[in-house]
């Protein structure tokens, strides 16, 4: 069930437990590590604790949790660690996937199985599994819309603006690619970029700027909902509303706001997928498979849709949507 | 002046780590007396009155203040007892000004906002009082010369309601018209009562300012109350020292008479808005000395022959070849050393140990492709500090925990270390006890016998008399008077610093 | 003798020069500050020429003043920590759990029923009991404070952390955004904090008791010692006055942003020092300048707000904001006469 | 007379009371670095308690060592930098585009052709020129080097993402990483650089003229200059050292993550500092200690390691980092004996 990407499926942690499977009983008690980067913006608190409550679930789960950190040496140790101490599976953000590889494959090599989450090693054998979303998807998603709007209301000559994440990610950079992309589908372009950092803060800080620098925009697509609650309290405080205003991520926050028609849509890149790393790794180590699929063994891969919410479909997603 | 003591201190003791630095001190002190405090360099004279000041807490012994015992565990405590203390080291802020240093750590203040007007009077008139109204209450602290913190620091002494004065070597920043001006304040306040303990290793001063003596050595009293009158120079050094030093300055000797070939020669030099047209050439085995004021600028022209300040004209040239203007390290390997006048801000590397100082200007000397020898350089420094009598002995000892004294002599050490062609000497004997002086001056005649070029700065007349074979008098920035030592007395010099001329 | 001394008194009159009496005054706070004032006044020509009416407009400088406000009332604190010759690496994890725990307070059950008062009388409490276990740390601990605050650092925001369960907590109370987002004669509120703070920090450091022995203790502590001064109290007591600075941008900060948030000033301590320091305030202590400060403060403002308004990749600002930091500095020394640095 | 004096100096030696002597020790350097020891001694005997054989296992040392090396050499770097009296926010930066740089370099088309040492020498020459930039703008620009290196920082890292293009480039050059990533007699490569840079900065600190001038200039600049010491060059010179540090630390952390970045070394600055500073050199310059700071490094890595032995929560972890820190800390300065702060 945790593959699925339809909402009533995947969004709860208790939907899993509503299939056949036997999957949720209390197996043999399996050592999982835990690691990932700082939780230094909202999105990424999402996701230490939903591994951390999806790990609580199960009393056959014991989670050794690394202390978040950005500094990829730092992570290697706590790989290296979780490699001495004999895990039984590893769940790992990497603050950077490729840098992150070798030391996956180390791990695999002794026998520990690696579940990557959110950003990608770059080596296939670096992962038993890989859960991800699909970021250059996201800004594919994002631009369509933008398109669609284009195209719906008839706006001539648009000014589209787009305010990133942190710019040194190569997420960041896939994000924007494929929006760039999809944009250009419609032989549009992005008039102003600015980038943030996920926060709340620094959302509200570059917005402000940014509404500065355009008298009149047209579309906004903001990479990130929780750094979207100081974008958007930057636009309330410029009492600037011209816009349709796009977020991504899918917090319930955004959610909240489309159903008050204060933003147009988001596209959803869940936080959840931690849990669902978590619940992958159990699996794996305790030797089971997927109840919902007919293979034996957990996939190799499971990427999460980008679908876009908006007024007309967030009555479906709502349960989905995560606290930020 | 009455009988009945206003401070009585006894059985004193104080431990540093390693050292013992009082080991039983009595004194006692009476309202409207000058009572002097002597002692060798590391005597424990400081150590003694921060004891009284609260700085720092006796290891024993009894303080008794005004017929009571009391115990001073903080500066402020002192301070509120009416004792008012300025350090040997000049401890001032210098980023606040003159009248905020005065009145730093009891401000006048209302609800808390600083009363400017009312503490500028009021510094303004204290200043006066000191002979300094020229001194303005809202300059920075740091702008001032160390004299004029000097003065900065009488008045804040000043400024309290206080009963007994402190003043540790105030006089060794000091030209002989400042002392003479510090006694008239000095004066003036024992008339109206007030104790004061005055430290000084210029013993005419005692003569001239002392009603008593107590004398230190080693950080016990040897002697207390001695009235000044009555007791003989010799007999004070004796104590002091436990020898008689016969006070002299070394004999010129027979061959610098007829002098070496020039070995420092300074042409037009000139530093914008502090000196001009400076000349002045040193032979080899010769010692020439500047006389003047203070603020008269001799201190910036050391510095500028030694490239520490870049020169605005004017050449300087060393056995003939001419060195770059405002490069020091050219100037040290051209074989100019300096041993300058403020020796915690400008000499010493206060945390490091006695031996690093010493060789830190000839470390070339000590090295192999950069590597120390630590051995051959403690070694060096042991014999050189050894022979200047600096106390306690031990090159690995932090500089900072040396007295006053001693830290001078360090200043010194570091060039006689390095055989240098050109001496520049600012003050060399500030702060030096009897003792060490003449070895001092013993140091620097054998340096010019040996072919050195010395330039001496001091305010003390006598000693550029007595030790130089050629004396400059500068007055103002400017040189108004060459002559051979022998060729002019102490009168004509004071007159030629004040006027710049002989009156006729 | 009398004459004597009259004779060198007058000799003793230290005349400074014209020549270098200007200097004096270049090289003292009015030079530095005109320094500064001409870098800010460069970036604002740039961007007028770059971005024309849309850099101009008064919209954009109370935007610029409004940016400004939050990280302006930290180096303000800071200015005090720093004169006094200490660090502070801990503002921003106590803006973060100051604003947390305002915010969870006013997010909880009874949160309809408190008055939002309450909530900046937490935030400001949180500040100041951090900067006290600061001060204390510092003065009677003996930990150097670049070690104890790194301390605070790291538990203040992992304690936000924890009292926010990592939660982005928006700000239900109605008073408090209403007070704090409003304009009070055309100006935004943030930005009347900050005059104020900037005010009374100035008057607190040049003309009052506390400032003057706050650069007494920065620039000579045993001196202020021997001054009388209580400086461990004293220490305690700057390091209370910064947190207290934390709790204020904590107001801030959850009255822009709508939120309480563990992630709040994330790197404050580093921007605020920057600002501080380029203000003109002696990182070793003994000076300090609020005037520069604030000048510090609106000079990297104003930078990244050009830097939007001409739509520079975030790594080309990066590159341009070093160049320029480097330039403004060397043109303020230069206009500030000779360089004080003397190497 | 020469009995005369014979007998004074015997009247110097006041005799040091066994006491006061042992204070003496402890005060100085092998009593503060005692205190070091002993606090992560108490460390390890934590990590034991908790894990058990998982902490005490040699494995479990080299992961602890090898993520030791890289920050412990620029930590290392720092000592000088710090003890000269400057700081330097830059080292991160530095690395970062030291690693971009040499990485790309070898994915370029002709990547297969070069050597892997041309790699290492473009990492070193990187970080060298980084530091030499530095050392220029802070000995003869005289721009203070908080200034100047922030500037650094902020240009490196921008410079980096822009030859990066933001990607992260992973290394395909053969010999590199079998290189750098292989054991030598049991023990990683990384540990022993680390152990190499640390001997030599130990040599060089205590043992050679260069370690002399390093402290005379933190200690009292201007009576350095004076003593005859070219302060500015010697300035230039540490921060090329530092720059060295960062080039040899980013060959090293290309190295263990086969890759260059331009977020390598995030906030290297803020560790390395602090490592240096619990090490027990003075951030205010004059003193500097390479043991401290190796023993700051391994107190900081094995802290972390600790902790990802037990299941705290990640916020748990940063309350109990602070805490820790100040324990240590408090505990180190009581072994030291009396504390050398003088408030
Ligand atoms: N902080 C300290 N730590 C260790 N030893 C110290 C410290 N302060 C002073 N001493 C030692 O105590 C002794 C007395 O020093 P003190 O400064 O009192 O001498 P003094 O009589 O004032 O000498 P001077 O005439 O040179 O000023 C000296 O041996 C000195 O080295
Ligand atoms: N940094 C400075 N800027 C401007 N003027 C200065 C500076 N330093 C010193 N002066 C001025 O230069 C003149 C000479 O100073 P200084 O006191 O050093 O002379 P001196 O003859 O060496 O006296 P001393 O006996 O104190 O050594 C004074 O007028 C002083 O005010
Ligand atoms: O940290 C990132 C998060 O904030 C963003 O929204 O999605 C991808 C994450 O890696
Ligand atoms: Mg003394
Ligand atoms: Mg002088």
């Amino acid at each position: 069930a945790c593959t699925s990407n339809e909402p009533e499926d995947s969004g709860d942690n208790e939907t899993t437990a509503s299939t056949v499977s036997s999957n949720d009983d209390t197996g043999d008690t399996v050592t999982i590590g835990f690691s990932g980067p700082a939780a230094d913006h909202g999105w990424l608190a999402a996701i230490n604790s939903s591994a951390q409550e999806a790990a609580e679930k199960y009393d056959d789960i014991e989670l050794k949790f690394a202390e978040g950190t950005n500094d990829p040496s730092a992570q290697i140790a706590q790989v290296e660690t979780f490699i001495n101490d004999g895990v039984d599976a590893i769940v790992l953000l990497p603050t950077d996937g490729a840098a992150l590889t070798e030391t996956a494959i180390q791990a695999m090599e002794a026998g520990i199985p690696v579940i990557n989450v959110d950003r990608e090693f770059s080596s296939p054998f670096a992962a038993r599994t890989t859960v991800l979303g699909d970021n250059y998807g996201m800004g594919v998603s994002a631009g369509t819309y933008a398109c669609g709007l284009i195209e719906d209301n008839d706006i001539s000559d648009p000014v589209i603006a787009e305010i990133a994440g942190i710019d040194a990610l190569p997420l960041t950079q896939d994000r924007s690619q494929g929006f760039a992309d999809a944009l250009e589908a419609c032989d549009q372009e992005v008039d102003r970029r600015v980038a943030a950092e996920f926060t709340v803060e620094s959302g509200e800080e570059v917005a402000a700027n940014l509404l500065q620098a355009e008298d009149k925009i047209d579309i906004i697509w903001n990479h990130d909902d929780d750094q979207g609650v100081g974008v958007k309290a930057a636009f309330d405080a410029a009492e600037r509303d011209e816009f349709a205003f796009i977020g991504g991520a899918g917090s319930c926050n955004a959610m909240d706001w489309i159903e008050a028609g204060e933003m147009e849509a988001t596209v959803i890149y869940p936080p959840t997928q931690a849990a669902d790393g978590i619940k992958l790794a159990r699996l794996i180590a305790q030797g089971k498979g997927l109840s919902d699929l007919v293979q034996v063994e957990v996939p190799k891969r499971v990427v999460l849709n980008a679908p876009v919410v908006s007024a007309d479909n967030v009555a479906e997603y709502r349960d989905l949507c995560f606290d930020s | 002046m009455t009988d009945r003591p206003l401070l009585r201190m006894s059985g004193i003791v104080k431990e540093f780590p390693g050292v013992r630095a009082l080991g039983g001190v009595d004194l006692d002190v009476r309202a409207g007396e000058v009572h002097c405090l002597l002692g060798q360099n590391g005597a424990g004279k400081s150590t003694l009155i921060k004891v009284l000041a609260g700085a720092h807490q006796p290891d024993e012994g009894t303080i008794v203040w005004d017929g009571e015992e009391i115990s001073l565990g903080s500066p402020m405590a002192a301070i509120k007892a009416g004792i008012a203390t300025i350090y040997q080291e000049l401890d001032l802020v210098p980023h606040l000004s003159v009248a905020e240093n005065v009145f730093l750590g009891h401000e006048l203040s209302r609800g808390g906002l600083t009363q400017r007007q009312r503490t500028n009077n009021i510094v303004r008139d204290l200043l006066a009082r000191l002979g300094h109204a020229e001194i303005s209450p809202n300059r920075l602290v740091g702008d001032l010369s160390p004299a004029g913190q000097q003065v900065v620091s009488m008045a804040r002494a000043l400024s309290h309601d206080t009963r007994l004065l402190v003043l540790d070597e105030p006089s060794a920043v000091l030209d002989q018209g400042e002392v003479d001006n510090l006694f008239r304040v000095i004066r003036g306040l024992t008339a109206e009562g007030v104790a004061i303990v005055y430290i000084s290793h210029r013993l005419e001063e005692i003569r001239a300012i002392g009603d008593r003596i107590t004398v230190l050595k080693d950080g016990v009293t040897v002697a207390t109350g001695l009235p000044v009158e009555e007791t003989p120079t010799s007999r004070l050094i004796q104590l002091m020292t436990g020898r008689s030093i016969e006070y002299v300055f070394p004999e010129r000797s027979a061959e610098q008479r007829d002098r070496g070939a020039p070995v420092l020669e300074v042409r037009g030099l000139a530093h914008a808005g502090v000196f001009r047209d400076v000349d002045l050439t040193v032979h080899a085995g010769e010692i020439v000395g500047l006389a003047g004021l203070v603020g008269a600028g001799r201190s910036e022209i050391l510095e500028t022959v030694y490239g520490a300040r870049r020169a605005s004209a004017g050449t300087v040239a060393v056995d003939g070849k001419p060195l770059r203007r405002g490069s020091v390290d050219r100037a040290v390997r051209a074989g100019i050393g300096l041993a300058p006048e403020e020796r915690k801000s400008q000499g010493l590397l206060l945390d490091e140990a006695v031996f690093k100082n010493v060789t830190v200007s000839s470390m070339s000397r000590f090295a192999r492709f950069g590597f120390l020898d630590r051995g051959a350089e403690q070694r060096e420094a042991e014999a050189l500090t050894t022979s200047l009598d600096v106390r306690p002995t031990g090159v690995t000892r932090a500089v900072r925990t040396l007295s006053g004294g001693n830290q001078q002599k360090i200043v010194l050490a570091r060039w006689l270390m390095r055989e240098c062609r050109v001496l520049l000497l600012d003050e060399p004997t500030r702060g030096v006890d009897v003792g060490a002086r003449s070895e001092i001056y013993q140091l620097v005649r054998s340096l010019a016998d040996r072919g050195v070029a010395v330039v001496v700065v001091s305010s003390e007349i006598e000693e550029v008399l007595g030790l130089a074979d050629r004396v400059l008098v500068v007055r103002e920035g400017a040189v108004v008077h060459e002559s051979a030592a022998t060729a002019i007395d102490e009168a004509t010099v004071l007159d030629l610093v004040m006027e710049g001329k002989v009156p006729a | 003798m009398s004459q004597d001394s009259v004779r060198v008194e007058k000799a003793a009159l230290h005349t400074a020069t014209p020549q270098s009496s200007l200097a004096a005054v270049m090289g003292s706070g009015v030079g530095r500050n005109l320094g500064l004032v001409v870098a800010l006044i460069v970036l604002c020509v740039v961007g007028v020429a770059t971005a024309g009416d849309n850099f101009a407009s008064v919209d954009n400088l109370l935007t610029i003043l409004r940016l400004a406000s939050v990280i302006g009332v930290v180096s303000i604190g800071m200015t005090f920590v720093i004169t006094a010759g200490h660090i502070d690496l801990s503002v921003g994890a106590i803006a973060a759990l100051a604003s947390v725990w305002c915010t969870t307070l006013a997010t909880q059950t009874m949160a309809e029923d408190i008055h939002w008062i309450v909530m900046v009388g937490t935030a400001l409490l949180v500040g100041v009991a951090c900067g006290l276990v600061n001060g204390l740390l510092v003065a009677y601990g003996g930990i150097v404070s670049f070690i104890a605050t790194l301390a605070m650092l790291a538990s203040a925001r992992g304690l936000a952390e924890i009292i926010a369960d990592r939660r982005t907590q928006i700000v239900k109370v109605d008073g408090f955004a209403d007070f704090f987002r409003a304009d009070l004669i055309g100006i935004p509120m943030l930005v009347w904090m900050f005059a104020l703070v900037s005010v009374i920090g100035w008057v607190l450091l040049n003309r009052t008791t506390f400032g003057r022995r706050t650069v007494a203790v920065g620039g000579n502590p045993e001196a202020a010692r021997l001054a009388g001064i209580n400086v461990r109290r004293h220490t305690v007591m700057i390091f209370g006055l910064v947190g207290l600075c934390c709790g204020i941008a904590a107001v801030m900060i959850t009255a822009r942003t709508t939120t309480g948030s563990s992630t709040h000033g994330t790197l404050w301590e580093l921007d605020a020092i920057a600002a501080v320091v380029i203000g003109g305030t002696l990182l070793s202590g003994g000076r300090g300048t609020i005037v520069g400060t604030v000048l510090g403060v609106l000079i990297f403002t104003t930078l990244s707000n050009v830097f939007v308004q001409n739509d520079l990749s975030s790594s080309a600002q990066a590159v341009a904001k070093g160049l320029i930091i480097v330039v403004a500095v060397l043109l303020q020394q230069r206009l500030a006469g000779r360089s004080s640095h003397t190497t």
